[in-house]
């Protein structure tokens, strides 16, 4: 406790040495959630690496297949509105527009954010509906790790110590893809009770490829390849929208407390599915 | 542990102590003497406590002053002063949109910040950048159209 | 008249006095405030509900660099304060009764020390068991939490005994001869949660003690007496050897009434012999200083066939948490209101007011209304639909006019309700409404009605010439932000015909400003404002006197001429100046010019020919306001969350002295009232708060709130009231739930008895009626 | 947090009493413990470190049998704090051993767990979901313990 430092290195080997040299240090990106938790005395870092110098984690790449590379230190701001996003990329875009209020879309950043995992945080089931893996780096190298094996229990993700979230790849949607994010909250901004991240292509009148993640309903993100497939091939009706709907709600493991019960929440997973759908079919009709 | 640290607050240098969990709101309620920023909840959530950073609002309360060091801070004191308010300050005086006034420095750095991005800014533009700040006795509707008079002024 | 006068007279929408000050951050709350060699305070809250204190070891507090004194229960007298009921000490001794107590303080260099050191304060505990519900509290064999009850001081003939606080009834006309004479009749049950004042500002205090013993504090409040009083009686303290003020105040709504950390703030001050600041936390501010209490409401109407309401029967609950506070009076309330602004001629409300082992509950805008209103105004909308009958054209049938008697027989001098209703009804366009329909949305509109009181206890102003011919007006009245400054300076400047920046407003300081009993009851307006024109009214007479000798006529020839002028009728020119008498009064003749008036709300609550009253907490209390809301909701089929799109909020208040500011309180009010309608709870796991904090407590924002919100006034003046006003502070939320209830119904057809709202409750509703039908 | 379960363990209802009341056996089966020690023959004092993602702290726990029927029944108060008290721990537990055919047993179990401090302001609701599946561990390692011997 008296060795406490902030360090503010300018590149990210630095910023590694630095988490390495001091066990027990954290990164600090825009502060939103860290600083709010530092307040509560619910966590107290030996040291802080702020990365706000590292150029490197700011950028936004282009891939070459279509995919993007998003930096760590990309504000929820940026993504909401400067969006280089296309198609089914977008649920990213719809996600980051409804974290908490614009000051703290302003300050809060994809890497802060998605390090923590909070159960009710709008990014990680966008990210495990667009498919996206999680650049991560550490003092033995960069590795990448796909978003749903990226969130590994209640706030809990598979960064280990000394490790940093360097940035986000997301592969390019499918020409033509929708994405949506719908969330439900009890007033704007607050954490979602649950939530629906979606990618759904259609081909005529019926899916061709869908991937749909649950927010707000268990330790980590929700997606069941399972019941992806039981809307492909479908119209997205009622009936197909149902049977997957439940049996994502039967596979949710959500909390009981201030914000809703868990039976709620199992219970407004399909419905809020079936909203999704109605709410992107203009969309679809554009395309 | 503390360190010195020099914050430039409304373009003068403060020298001021600070830990490693110190936040830029302690820091200029306490240190520099500018107690026009409000803590409310230091969780981020009230936005009583708004400030620019480098002309980008932020929470005081969230923001650690070590973070801060190179970087331009305005706060409420350093936007208008009663004898000179801005467009902001003064459409607020005009409609009598404030009430108990302790929500209000952190309602006018948000749209403050939020006229200087969106200067035509509509209603419903004015009603998304004003949800970021909690205001428990207005019911919002004379501040949105105290911002509304602000901008609509600005314009002509 | 107010055509000639300058602007700002009465009924000017004037910005508030001190609204530079305020966007440009420059005005001072206390938590803004400090003093030379000011130490910090620091509060340690309970862990339990319910447990004996058996020591304290304050040792390794103490020893900590920078901690300059630790405060318990011990250091204490036996003094105990409350607004109704005797029962609360300064800080715990003997015994905690709620988890966030306080339990000892430490003054300190610093806020961190302070709040370090507390965590080194060992107290060792005996655990007792604890009662969480009223039911329980009620129970035969319940824990007892005061038992010492019978023995505390009382100021009004309480029915109390074990954990029950108040038994208070009210009764007019024969109850079973109305429901016998009911075609037929509805009834239910009725919840409501404690919702969170949640003024921005969080509740504080900074107190000094200069070299002769004599404290001054200056404190987040609604009295600057009430703080004196609840500091003296609990610490022991002559009243003369406390001095107490106000810095600006960041909202109140009712929290900042009754004392908070005042007490100990003092102890720590005269303990230390520095001045002490010590400012809650947000969480703490949530844990203990007071909420709108839990209430349940049983509600029975009786209705003959063509919607003549002719019996109400209504058995209220209140959980009154660990200390009485204001709940007696908040009890008495809601049992004065829960017959509704309708000539019912047979009614009886009853209830009871219970400890609990929960943080104390005390007065919130509404002050018990808003729970008995919800449980009466979505009845009258039920009977509206068993009669098949327009809900609007129901209530017109019962409404309360000019003249009709309020429960318990006090006469109304004005009642505008039936103007409110049409306003509303038209402006709504509730005949002939067609609500746009969107996919996945069900929309509806509702309609209730309110009243609520103006007129209570003792207030005074003074009115001072000062030598150049301004005026000085000080009334002891707390502006927590309403806008009382502005209005009452507005009357007194109307009254004098000076414009309203020739008239100070001093701050209340209990050594210089006439007493007030608070801000708080919708009150200012009404009986300070009458306080304001009778001290005006003896400044004018003051003012004649000496203009009648200096022009040598006699006084039935002098007008009041605006600008500060007396003038003698007819003659133009022929005029003194305020200056010029004052400069007299001052140095010659007469002496300074002073004008003061007091006076006590004095007409009873209860005739007693027409009602009876059992253990009523106060024996005078009335004028009326009156509301008529219609709102229109939006449900989402998906999720049950529920909307408000627009609402029409028409109110008699009287006279709207400052329209602007008439329009603040009923939009603040209103969105408020939607919270507690709609997202507002406080959830105890057990005897623990489990959201206190603005995580996980949620107000609206922007985004939640309609924009379109429209307030229009009334204007019913009460003979009596200041240019005919009356109050304005808490009527804006009092319907409000109700409205939005009933027009959920009309979207969904489903009736809600428990508030919140919530989508949940909203849609497991809904569930059911489609499997009902 | 009121909690409730119950787990089968293919030991007989003597043996898993012994293992239950056994600290040496409680300890390596509670994931997070770090030492206990027996203060009493119905005494202990423990350490136990709990961590939900960043979120890290060791309860300083002392643990009285307050009731006990061999082999059926026991009830346990478990009081402690943390960080010199930034949080504070108590619990009521009781847990009901029932024969099901005389190598088999029933564990069912009973907790009413209240932490105030720090950690009392963390979300009730994942705080519960992280301490049933503290419980589930438990039950899991004891049972391969209790089995395995």
């Amino acid at each position: 406790m008296m060795t406490q430092t902030m360090i503010a290195p300018e590149t990210l080997e630095d910023a590694l040495a630095a988490m390495h040299a001091e066990p027990g240090s954290m990164a600090l990106a825009g502060g939103a959630t860290l600083v709010a938790m530092m307040n509560a005395g619910l966590v107290e870092p030996n040291s802080l690496v702020a990365l706000r110098h590292v150029d490197t984690l700011r950028g936004t790449r282009q891939l070459d297949d279509g995919g993007i590379e998003l930096g760590a230190m990309r504000r929820h701001r940026e993504t909401a509105l400067e969006t280089p996003f296309k198609d089914g990329q977008t649920v990213l875009s719809y996600a980051a527009s409804q974290i908490a209020n614009p000051t703290v879309r302003n300050m809060g950043t994809l890497g802060g954010s998605i390090a923590f995992n909070d159960p009710g945080a709008d990014y990680p089931a966008a990210l495990v509906a667009a498919n996206a893996t999680i650049l991560i780096v550490g003092a033995t190298g960069t590795r990448e790790v796909s978003a749903e094996a990226f969130f590994v229990d209640w706030y809990t993700t598979a960064l280990e110590a000394g490790e940093l979230v360097a940035g986000v790849r997301v592969p390019a949607a499918l020409v033509g893809s929708i994405g949506h994010y719908e969330k439900l909250a009890r007033i704007a901004g607050d954490f979602a009770v649950a939530s629906v991240a979606l990618q759904v292509t259609w081909s005529g009148d019926s899916i061709a490829a869908a991937r749909i993640a649950i927010g707000g309903s268990g330790p980590t993100p929700l997606h069941l390849a399972e019941a992806d497939d039981m809307l492909i091939g479908t119209g997205a009706d009622s009936d197909a929208l149902s049977k997957a709907g439940l049996l994502l709600a039967q596979a949710a493991d959500p909390v009981d407390d201030v914000r809703a019960s868990a039976d709620y929440r199992r219970k407004v997973i399909p419905r809020l599915l079936a909203k999704a759908m109605r709410e992107i079919a203009p969309a679809r009709e554009a395309a | 542990m503390t360190e010195m640290v020099t914050l430039r607050v409304n373009g003068r240098e403060h020298p001021c102590r600070a830990g490693i969990a110190t936040t830029l709101l302690t820091v200029l309620r306490d240190q520099c003497e500018l107690p026009g920023t409000k803590r409310g909840c230091n969780q981020g959530v009230c936005g009583a406590c708004s400030v620019l950073v480098g002309g980008k609002p932020v929470r005081a309360c969230l923001t650690l002053a070590t973070d801060c060091e190179d970087r331009e801070v305005t706060t409420i004191e350093g936007v208008g002063t009663p004898a000179r308010p801005n467009a902001v300050q003064q459409a607020l005086i005009d409609t009598g949109a404030v009430q108990c006034g302790f929500c209000t420095p952190g309602m006018v750095i948000a749209a403050t910040a939020l006229l200087e991005e969106h200067p035509d800014a509509d209603i419903e533009t004015i009603r998304q950048g004003l949800s970021s700040n909690l205001c428990r006795c207005s019911g919002y509707r004379k501040i949105v159209e105290a911002v509304s008079l602000a901008a609509r002024r600005t314009a002509s | 008249m107010s055509g000639e006068n300058e602007a700002g007279a009465v009924g000017q929408s004037i910005p508030r006095l001190e609204v530079r000050e305020k966007t440009t951050g420059r005005a001072q709350y206390i938590a803004d405030m400090s003093s030379p060699g000011m130490l910090h305070g620091a509060i340690l809250q309970s862990p339990y509900a319910h447990a004996r204190i058996l020591s304290y070891d304050v040792s390794e507090a103490l020893a900590m660099p920078g901690v300059v004194d630790v405060l318990t229960g011990d250091d204490l007298g036996d003094g105990r304060m409350g607004a109704f009921i005797k029962d609360e000490h300064a800080i715990a001794k003997h015994k905690v009764r709620y988890v966030g107590e306080p339990v000892a303080a430490v003054a300190a260099e610093t806020e961190t020390i302070a709040r370090r050191a507390v965590r080194l304060i060992q107290i060792e505990y005996e655990e007792l068991a604890a009662v969480l519900t009223p039911d329980e509290g009620l129970a035969n064999d319940a824990p007892i939490i005061h038992e010492h009850l019978d023995d505390y001081i009382k100021v009004f003939p309480a029915v109390c005994g074990g954990n029950l606080v108040s038994r208070t009834e009210l009764s007019q006309g024969d109850l079973d001869k109305g429901f016998a004479e009911a075609d037929f009749i509805v009834e239910g049950t009725y919840e409501t949660p404690a919702q969170a004042h949640l003024a921005i500002e969080p509740c504080g205090a900074l107190a000094e003690m200069d070299a002769s013993g004599r404290v001054t504090l200056w404190s987040a409040n609604q009295s600057v007496f009430r703080v004196q009083a609840n500091v003296c009686e609990s610490l022991g303290l002559p009243m003369s050897k406390l001095r107490s003020l106000t810095p600006r105040i960041g909202g109140g709504f009712g929290n900042k009434m009754e004392a908070h950390v005042q007490p100990i703030v003092v102890a720590l001050a005269m303990r230390t012999g520095r001045p002490v600041k010590l400012i809650l936390s947000r969480e703490e501010d949530f844990e203990c200083v007071r909420a709108r209490h839990p209430m349940r409401v049983r509600c029975k109407t009786g209705v003959r066939n063509d919607g003549t309401l002719v019996a109400r029967d209504v058995e209220v609950l209140l959980d009154c948490g660990a200390y009485g506070d204001d709940s007696p009076g908040v009890l008495g309330y809601s049992l004065l209101m829960a017959r509704g602004p309708y000539n019912i001629p047979n009614v009886r409300s009853v209830g009871r007011l219970v400890y609990t082992n929960k943080m104390r509950f005390g007065a919130f805008r509404g002050f018990g209304s808003p729970k008995v209103n919800f449980a009466g105004e979505t009845q009258i909308d039920e009977i509206a639909e068993h009669l098949d009958m327009d809900p609007i054209d129901l209530r017109l049938k019962n409404i309360v006019a000019t003249g009709d008697t309020w429960m318990g027989g006090s006469v109304l001098a004005s009642c505008g309700l039936r103007e409110c209703i049409d306003a509303a009804r038209e402006a709504s366009n509730w005949d002939q409404r067609d609500l746009p329909q969107t996919p996945g949305k069900r929309r509806g509109m509702g309609v209730a009605c309110a009243a609520h009181i103006s007129g209570l206890l003792g207030t005074g102003a003074i009115v001072r010439v000062l030598e150049d011919g301004s005026v000085a007006l000080n009334t002891g009245a707390v502006d927590i932000g309403q806008g009382s400054d502005t209005v009452l300076t507005q009357m007194c400047a109307e009254a004098l015909q000076v414009p309203v920046d020739g008239v100070s407003v001093a701050s209340p300081d209990t050594d210089g400003s006439p007493y007030n009993w608070g801000t708080t009851a919708s009150r200012v307006t009404y009986t300070t404002g009458r306080a304001v024109v009778g001290a005006a009214a003896e400044v004018e007479r003051q003012l004649r006197d000496h203009a009648a000798e200096m022009m040598e006529c006699s006084q039935e020839d002098l007008e009041l001429r605006p600008g500060g002028l007396i003038g003698i009728k007819g003659v133009p020119g022929k005029q003194v100046s305020f200056h010029e008498i004052s400069l007299r009064a001052h140095w010659r003749a007469g002496g300074p010019i002073v004008g003061h008036h007091t006076w006590v709300f004095d007409q009873p609550t209860i005739d007693p020919k027409r009602a009876v009253a059992h253990g009523l907490p106060f024996p005078q209390i009335g004028v009326y306001s009156f509301a008529a809301f219609v709102v229109e909701v939006e449900v989402d089929e998906a999720s049950g969350k529920a909307d408000v799109t627009r609402a029409w909020m028409a109110v008699d208040v009287g006279r709207a002295i400052n329209p602007g500011s008439v329009e603040g309180q009923m939009e603040g009010g209103f969105v408020q009232g939607m919270g507690f309608a709609l997202t507002e709870e406080m959830v105890w796991d057990d005897a623990r708060l489990i959201n206190p904090s603005l995580l996980d407590y949620k107000v609206p924002t922007t985004l939640d709130t309609p924009h379109e919100l429209h307030t229009i006034i009334i204007e019913a003046a009460e003979p009596d009231g200041p240019f005919g006003a009356k109050g304005v502070g808490e009527i804006g939320l009092v319907p409000v739930p109700a409205a939005i209830a009933n027009a959920i119904t009309d979207a969904c057809n489903i009736r809600l008895t428990t508030l919140p709202m919530k989508p949940e409750r909203v849609l497991n509703a809904m569930e059911q009626a489609a499997h009902g039908s | 947090m009121k909690f409730e379960d119950s787990f089968v363990v293919a030991a007989s209802p003597a043996n898993v009493w012994r293992a239950i009341t056994d600290p040496g056996v409680i300890a390596s089966c509670l994931p997070g413990c770090e030492d206990i020690e027996a203060l009493s023959p119905t005494s202990y004092r423990a350490g136990i470190r709990v961590e939900v993602g960043p979120i890290k702290a060791t309860f300083r726990v002392e643990v009285e049998l307050t009731d006990q029927d061999m082999p059926n029944f026991v009830r346990c108060i478990t009081k402690g704090e943390e960080g010199t008290r930034a949080s504070m721990l108590q619990a009521t537990s009781e847990l009901t051993l029932r024969d099901i055919d005389g190598a088999s047993t029933e564990v069912a179990y009973d907790s009413d767990v209240s932490v105030t401090g720090r950690l009392g302001k963390f979300g009730l609701g994942v705080m519960k979901k992280k301490a049933e599946s503290l419980g589930c561990t438990f039950a899991e390692n004891f049972r391969v313990q209790v089995e395995a011997a």
